[in-house]
């Protein structure tokens, strides 16, 4: 083609740009996720205070860390989902259904199998959400709504409504409540979903997909890609995903909660998103923003308790704490700065 | 009012730039009282940036505009509808899901006791419409009509107020020639009226056919102001590529190529309210023409070829075998490739980058395992981007900040990559510049008559332009009313010709669905 | 998507065969006043799933429209009880508080080019909480205005009657209905659901009508307060819990489509009376435990929303 | 024809409360009486919606455990106008005109606010000099088992200013948030942490957990006090890590039945009956434990 390239900037491509610390999509998340920390340090001496105890690492740094583990994992479903412009709101009812399931089995059947029908259960659960969605092409809501409503109903009614406690075997305890080299095992649990999802985003072009999917599903069906399977793959992988919390709680507390475990945690999961500059419309995701959101979430909830906010008074907290996070965020800023 | 010496409307040192791109630098522009003034320049010159800047949705970092002597800030572009200037964009910006009335009156109903009169709306919808000759129903949402009709709506949006200065962008890339002659009807009308109309195009014959003045852009700079009848084509061309005067490029290749086997044959593929039955032989090595007015079905025929759209009859052979599409899918295994014409909705992935949206098509055939390493990706992507000829600072661009034909040509990148047996192509030519378009048709031919004896690609090329068409088929098929309307070889036909056969006796059942 | 209009009417035909089934398996169903007790009692949904219904119009959500609601009952509460002002100004106050509170977020979304949902998320905390700075306890109203509106029983036919909540919420949609097809700004609102930037670029009032969506939801909801006061007769934090996703449910199967730009004020109706005879239907029954009734609702839910796919997806198709 | 009872409940949000249900339930069956039951899920407005519905249904007697205590007297009047008499269990509503109830039977959350801090004025009394540090796991905020329960507690902790509650933060009645908020309070290291005091069995379960994680001996390093008296309390009791747990009964079926059938019976009844509960202490636990029925 002999057409001629015109250079349009002397400056070699825009990436350099991007390079840039403060340019970088996770530099507003990270900064308040420090902001946040730094406030805490200052007004309770101590809340960074690490030390070894037991051959653990014991401190508030380590309890956030390890409460917000089954966050992190419903983020990062949740972050998939919404990629694809859709919404899981399931995502609490499903932390209650797997959790009662594993505490049912624990005691009679062992731990592998109780874990193992509990992530059966959460992929029931992911498929029937994923068949509502593409298959039937309800909205996401309102199809996500139904398990929402009817999933702590079948957890309560495996349990009778009881809350259900496990007593032995003490394996069970050892995904929420154990320790691997001083950390929590929650913690690698968490690292592993992670790296393996990142790795699936990178060296499989489902990222690629679920991107094409969220922004422009017209066009992607065009180009061929398979638009209701990609839709279906992560109602089921965040279904995994919420199952998984769902067993780190129940282990955690050695119990099941039919009623209470999870609950809302579909919301505090897509404000996680959001907070790590996730768009609620679909398209360009971050796994490490989500993951970042889920910790300024329970990092809040922890000073909240460090400084003993009064209960009445925390809402009111977290509302201005969010405001301000989101309001740091927004695109005016910086289309204000390259000026 | 007749000719004033003073412009109604003047731009004067615009500079735009957008995070590591400069869009504008130094500009300015004068639109006089009844003018036509065409804004020319190659893809991604600045001329849409320049039109957005003017109309308040860009702020420029730099310059004045001035309107009638005074200085004026358009924050929105509700300012500068206050101010007078009614704007069509170069996307169709409009929304799917009100009525072609709605879309039209939006944000000036007619009322009646506070509230809107519809008929009104509609009567008004109508009346703007007749004017383009346009006869639809205008209470139908506007997504239900093919992309040309949008297109003729958001003009009749813009003329139905009458407004001191017009602006235009790329009007006419998917209007077909009576549609543009009746919008210069109407445009000359109001210029003789004493509107400033600026007008921005590709096509350089409409230019010299309807313009006044010439504003040259390059590089997102002013190049010159010219008078259309100063200015020759082959000067426009030049100032435009910024190259000196070179030969005409008429290296297109003018065998007629017989073909090679037959690849793939349609009978009876139609679909209800879209298409009738159609016949239809693909062979590789040649391009096949489809040729129509607005509505004649190319689109829907091209549709249905892909499995875009299913059939309701209808039986496809491929090599020997009957197929049928399920979905796209199926249809891209099988070799075939669609380049649609409308880019925005079902092309481009916009907050993908080049490289990405260049690539889709190819990843989607190979599944979820990568189709190749991270260098070969931006290897083959870069490649694309030299090839075609692509304006963009990376391959790393997001593709919604490329001009228009820039678009174009990385979606028409898409579907090369594939390395297809069938390659459709519906409008390719949309809103790319001059050379760009001669270039694109060379490649075309090229695809089909591979060079080194083996048969090349099945064309289908679908194009508003007439002569395009011709210049580029080795056969045409014509269609009207959603069927064929007759098959012609290369050089059985000329422009005249065809328009007779579409222009034959209008079919009784056409102004159904 | 589907066309809406016909899911609207879908909707309709299912509620019928809803309440005919009801009405043969329970006795007692089948009555006037059954009826009008699904009006009386959605009363406040129905007031805010009108101002549900614009904010998904106009492609947006507000998930504060709850808190808003506990908000409302509690300041209109402290306002008469504690402040001891009169319940005509108070009513003002507090309509007019929920209308800027909402514009507020509104604006928020619109200057700092926010996304709803996270900002009305944020909006839902505070209203809350604010309920709770004022009291955690509730406060019981006995302002004369508010008791005579809770106890006045709007007789119609015979002995079935309608409260004036319930007519109030039914002239609320009425005014939806027309300010959503017979005003500049109601057209706007679905300009801005179709496409955002092609309603900027055709010079609406982007930003004005988004500010205004927000505030009309926000007024909706703080009438719908003072609604729940009425019914209720009580201010309390708590109030309220969980009615952003039944409003949002509500719109959703009466046909609107949450990304925005399709559906019709109307069908929030419909979407409020399905929920209320679904609850019925279990208080009918009684004999559901708290976990079947939670599946039963899940059920019922999915049945209706699968059929009423199922048929638009056949229309569609012709 | 047998009775027919219209009774609505708050939702399942504790094992406590299915206690309840499953005691209403099974009373229900073994008088004879047809229940009617609707589960509110912990809205004021789906009760008031139940009770219309009973209304429509023309039940014979309506029960119900109100979710909150103001708002019900113009629902209240419906069942009167209508000639259905009502009984409120487990908590007590503020109308204005108090025939508007037959009666109420149920328990005092203030009381059992007392009831707590009574018994830990008596173990303070082991070691009158020593000050304690109180931290208290509150419950819903806003709801009322979660006021009453603070008010009565601080009401008569305030007779020993030694006893001071140092921390105090909402765990919603679940262990989950036990756990999590007492973790928090263990890792301020600025006071030592003397009592827990819970307003719910569950938080307190759950609080047990986060203080033997710590490396502490729950029962011993901290004296716990919580209320309830559920099952999993008297377990933990048994093995020395719950020291008090103050009853709050749920078994109200049997009463309720009977006293349905006098109120229908139009025979006259007391308008506030409460239910005998206890204060049970680690060293009762072993012997109560095979009594408790949830
Ligand atoms: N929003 C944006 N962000 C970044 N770059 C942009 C943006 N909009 C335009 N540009 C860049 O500005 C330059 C000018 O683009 P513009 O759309 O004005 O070209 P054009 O002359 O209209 O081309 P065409 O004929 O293809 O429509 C292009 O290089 C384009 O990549
Ligand atoms: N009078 C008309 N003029 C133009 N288009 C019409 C007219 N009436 C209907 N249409 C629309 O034309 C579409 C069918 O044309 P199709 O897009 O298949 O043809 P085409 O030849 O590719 O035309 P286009 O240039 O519009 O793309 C239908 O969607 C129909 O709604
Ligand atoms: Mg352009
Ligand atoms: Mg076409």
């Amino acid at each position: 083609m002999s057409s001629p390239t015109v250079t349009l900037t002397p400056t070699p491509p825009s990436a350099a740009a991007a390079r840039r610390p403060w340019q970088h999509p996770l530099f507003r998340p990270l900064a308040a996720l420090a902001l946040l920390l730094a406030i805490a340090a200052i007004s309770v001496p101590g809340f960074l205070h690490l030390e070894i105890k037991d051959g653990r690492l014991y401190g508030n740094l380590v309890d956030i860390l390890h409460r917000a583990a089954p966050l992190m994992l419903a983020a990062l479903g949740m972050t998939l989902v919404i990629a694809t412009r859709g919404i899981d709101v399931s995502v609490g009812a499903i932390v209650a259904i797997s959790g009662t399931v594993a505490c049912v089995l624990a005691a009679s059947h062992g731990v592998a199998v109780a874990f193992g029908a509990a992530l059966g259960a959460a992929l029931l659960c992911g498929l029937w959400n994923g068949l509502l969605v593409a298959g039937l092409g309800l909205q996401p809501i309102i199809a996500t709504l139904i398990l929402m409503v009817a999933g702590r109903g079948l957890a309560q009614l495996l349990t009778d409504g009881q809350i259900l406690t496990v007593y032995e075997p003490a394996s069970f305890f050892w995904l929420g409540a154990g320790y691997v080299l001083g950390l929590p095992v929650s913690f690698y649990v968490v690292a592993l979903v992670a790296g393996l999802t990142a790795l699936l985003m990178k060296r499989t072009a489902l990222g690629l997909f679920i991107q094409t999917v969220g922004i422009n599903p017209v066009a992607a069906r065009l180009a061929g890609v398979r638009t209701a399977a990609i839709v279906f793959f992560v109602y089921v992988y965040c279904s995994l995903g919420a199952g998984l919390a769902g067993l780190l709680i129940s282990s955690n507390i050695k119990s099941a909660d039919a009623n209470n475990a999870g609950l809302l945690l579909e919301l505090d999961a897509i404000l996680a998103v959001t907070l790590g500059g996730g768009q609620l419309n679909g398209g360009k995701f971050s796994l490490a923003g989500s993951l970042i959101g889920a910790l300024i979430i329970q990092t809040l909830t922890s000073a909240i308790y460090a400084l003993g906010v009064p209960p009445q008074v925390t809402m009111v907290v977290k509302a201005v704490v969010v405001f301000a996070v989101c309001i740091s965020q927004s695109s005016i800023w910086s289309a204000r700065r390259s000026k | 009012m007749t000719t004033t010496t003073h412009p109604v409307l003047e731009l004067a040192g615009i500079h735009k730039s957008f995070p590591g791109v400069k869009a504008l630098s130094d500009v300015s522009l004068r639109l006089f009282p009844g003018e036509v003034h065409a804004l020319m320049g190659q893809n991604g010159a600045g001329k849409s940036t320049l039109i957005k800047v003017l109309t308040g949705l860009y702020q420029p970092d730099a310059g004045t505009i001035t309107l009638d002597g005074q200085a004026i800030q358009p924050k929105r572009t509700e300012d500068a509808q206050a101010h007078g200037i009614r704007t069509v964009y170069q996307e169709v910006n409009l929304c799917p899901n009100l009525s072609v009335a709605e879309n039209i009156c939006a944000g000036r109903f007619p009322r009646k006791w506070g509230r809107i009169d519809w008929a009104a709306v509609n009567a008004d919808a109508e009346r703007v419409l007749k004017q383009m000759d346009l006869d639809i129903d205008v209470t139908a949402p506007l997504s239900r009509y093919s992309l040309s009709v949008q297109q003729m709506v958001a003009i009749a949006r813009a003329l139905r107020i009458s407004a001191r200065v017009l602006i235009l962008d790329e009007p006419t890339s998917s209007l077909d020639d009576a549609a543009v002659q009746r919008l210069f009807t109407v445009l000359k009308r109001l210029r003789d009226q004493g509107l400033a109309i600026l007008f921005v195009t590709h096509f350089l014959d409409q230019t010299y056919a309807i313009s006044d003045r010439i504003t040259v852009m390059r590089n997102g700079e002013t190049e010159g102001e010219y008078l259309a009848a100063d200015l020759g084509r082959l000067a426009l061309v030049n100032k435009m590529v910024g190259a000196p005067p070179d030969q005409q490029p008429t290296r297109l290749d003018s065998r007629a190529s017989a073909g090679g086997d037959t690849f793939m044959t349609v009978e009876g593929l139609a679909r209800r309210g879209a298409l009738q039955p159609l016949d239809l032989t693909l062979r590789r090595g040649e391009v096949l023409g489809l040729a129509g007015l607005l509505g004649s079905g190319r689109t829907e025929a091209a549709r249905l070829l892909f499995g875009a759209d299913a059939a309701d009859a209808g039986h496809i052979t491929l090599q020997g075998r009957a197929r049928r599409w399920q979905s796209p899918r199926d249809a891209i295994a099988a070799g075939i490739a669609f380049c649609s014409e409308d880019r925005k909705h079902e092309g481009a992935i916009l907050d993908l980058s080049v490289r990405e949206n260049i690539l889709l098509a190819l990843q989607a055939r190979t599944g979820l395992r990568l189709c190749m390493s991270h260098e070969q990706q931006q290897a083959l992507a870069d490649d694309y981007i030299r090839k075609l000829g692509i304006k963009t600072a990376s391959a790393d661009t997001p593709i919604g900040q490329l001009s228009g034909g820039n678009q174009q040509k990385a979606l028409l990148a898409r579907w090369l990559a594939t390395q297809p047996a069938v390659l459709i192509l519906d409008e390719p030519t949309r809103g790319i510049d001059v050379r760009a378009k001669e270039d694109l048709m060379d490649q075309v031919r090229a695809l089909a008559h591979a060079e080194d004896g083996q048969a090349g690609m099945a064309v289908v090329f679908i194009s508003s332009e007439l002569p395009e068409v011709l210049h580029c088929s080795d056969r045409v098929l014509v269609m009207r009313d959603r069927r064929a309307a007759g098959e012609y070889r290369r050089g059985e036909l000329d422009e005249r010709s065809v328009l007779e056969v579409i222009a034959a006796e209008p079919a009784p059942q056409a102004a159904t669905a | 998507m589907a066309a809406p209009s016909f899911t609207t009417w879908v909707s309709v035909v299912l509620m019928g065969l809803l309440f005919v089934a009801g009405a043969t398996s329970y006795t007692g169903f089948g009555s006037t006043q059954v009826v009008l007790n699904l009006l009386i009692d959605n009363a406040f949904l129905l007031v805010i799933a009108v101002g549900m219904s614009f904010v998904i119009l106009s492609g947006g959500i507000d998930l504060s429209v709850g808190s808003v609601l506990a908000l409302t009952t509690m300041v209109a509460a402290w306002l008469l009880q504690v402040a001891q002002w009169p319940a005509a100004l108070v009513i003002a106050v507090v309509l007019l508080g929920g209308a800027l509170f909402g514009a507020l977020q509104g604006l928020v979304i619109h200057v700092f080019k926010l996304q709803a949902f996270i900002v009305t998320l944020a909006g839902m905390f505070l209203a809350r909480g604010l309920c709770f700075l004022i009291s955690v306890d509730s406060i019981t109203i006995d302002a004369p205005l508010f008791v005579s509106l809770s106890q006045t029983q709007i007789p119609l036919l015979g002995d079935a009657f309608l409260s004036p909540g319930a007519v109030i919420a039914l002239a609320v949609l009425g005014a939806g209905l027309w300010i959503a097809h017979c005003t500049a700004f109601g057209r706007t609102v679905y300009a801005l659901g179709g496409n955002e930037t092609s309603a900027l670029m055709m010079g609406l009032a982007v930003g004005r009508t988004k500010v205004a969506v927000y505030g009309l939801s926000g007024f909706c909801a703080s009438l719908a307060g003072l609604l729940f006061a009425f019914y209720m007769l009580s201010g309390y934090g708590q109030h309220g819990q969980g009615v952003e996703l039944d409003a949002i449910a509500a719109v959703v199967i009466g046909g609107t489509v949450l990304t925005g730009g399709y559906g019709y004020v109307a069908g929030a109706l419909s979407g409020v009376l399905v929920l209320g005879l679904i609850q019925t239907l279990i208080a009918f029954d009684g004999t559901l435990s708290s976990w079947w009734t939670k599946i039963v609702i899940g059920v019922l839910l999915f049945v209706f929303c699968a059929v009423q796919r199922l048929l638009s997806l056949k229309k569609a198709q012709h | 024809a047998p009775l027919t009872m219209g009774f609505s409940q708050v939702g399942a949000e504790s094992e406590w409360r299915t206690a309840n249900t499953a005691s209403i339930k099974s009373a229900a069956k073994e008088a004879g009486i047809t229940l009617k039951f609707a589960d509110a899920q912990q809205k004021q407005e789906n009760q008031v919606k139940a009770i219309r519905s009973f209304i429509a249904q023309k039940v014979d007697v309506i029960a119900f455990s109100p979710v909150v205590e103001s708002g019900w007297d113009t629902v209240l009047k419906e069942a009167q106008k209508a000639g259905i008499p009502v009984i409120l269990t487990d908590r007590a509503v503020k109308v204005a005109d108090p025939s508007l109830y037959v009666t109420f039977i149920g328990s005092d959350f203030v009381e059992e606010g007392r009831k707590a801090a009574r018994w830990l004025l008596e173990h303070a009394k082991k070691s009158p000099n020593a000050a304690l540090n109180i931290v208290e796991l509150q419950g819903t905020v806003g709801s009322a088992p979660a006021i009453d329960r603070k008010k009565g507690f601080e009401e008569v902790l305030k007779t020993n200013p030694k006893l001071q509650i140092i921390r105090s933060q909402s765990g919603e009645f679940t262990r989950a948030k036990g756990k999590e908020v007492m973790e928090s309070f263990l890792k301020q290291r600025d006071k030592k942490i003397d009592v827990l005091y819970a307003h719910n069995d569950d938080m307190a379960i759950g609080a047990i957990q986060a203080i033997e994680e710590a490396g502490l001996k729950p029962g011993k390093d901290i004296v716990i006090i919580s209320i309830d008296g559920v099952r999993g309390a008297f377990e933990a009791m048994k093995a020395g890590k719950l020291n008090v747990t103050v009853e709050c009964n749920p078994l109200l079926g049997p009463q309720l039945m009977q006293l349905a059938k006098d109120v229908v019976a139009k025979k006259p009844v007391d308008k506030r009956i409460t239910v005998n509960e206890g204060v049970f202490t680690a060293d009762m636990a072993a012997k109560e434990l095979p009594n408790r029925k949830y």
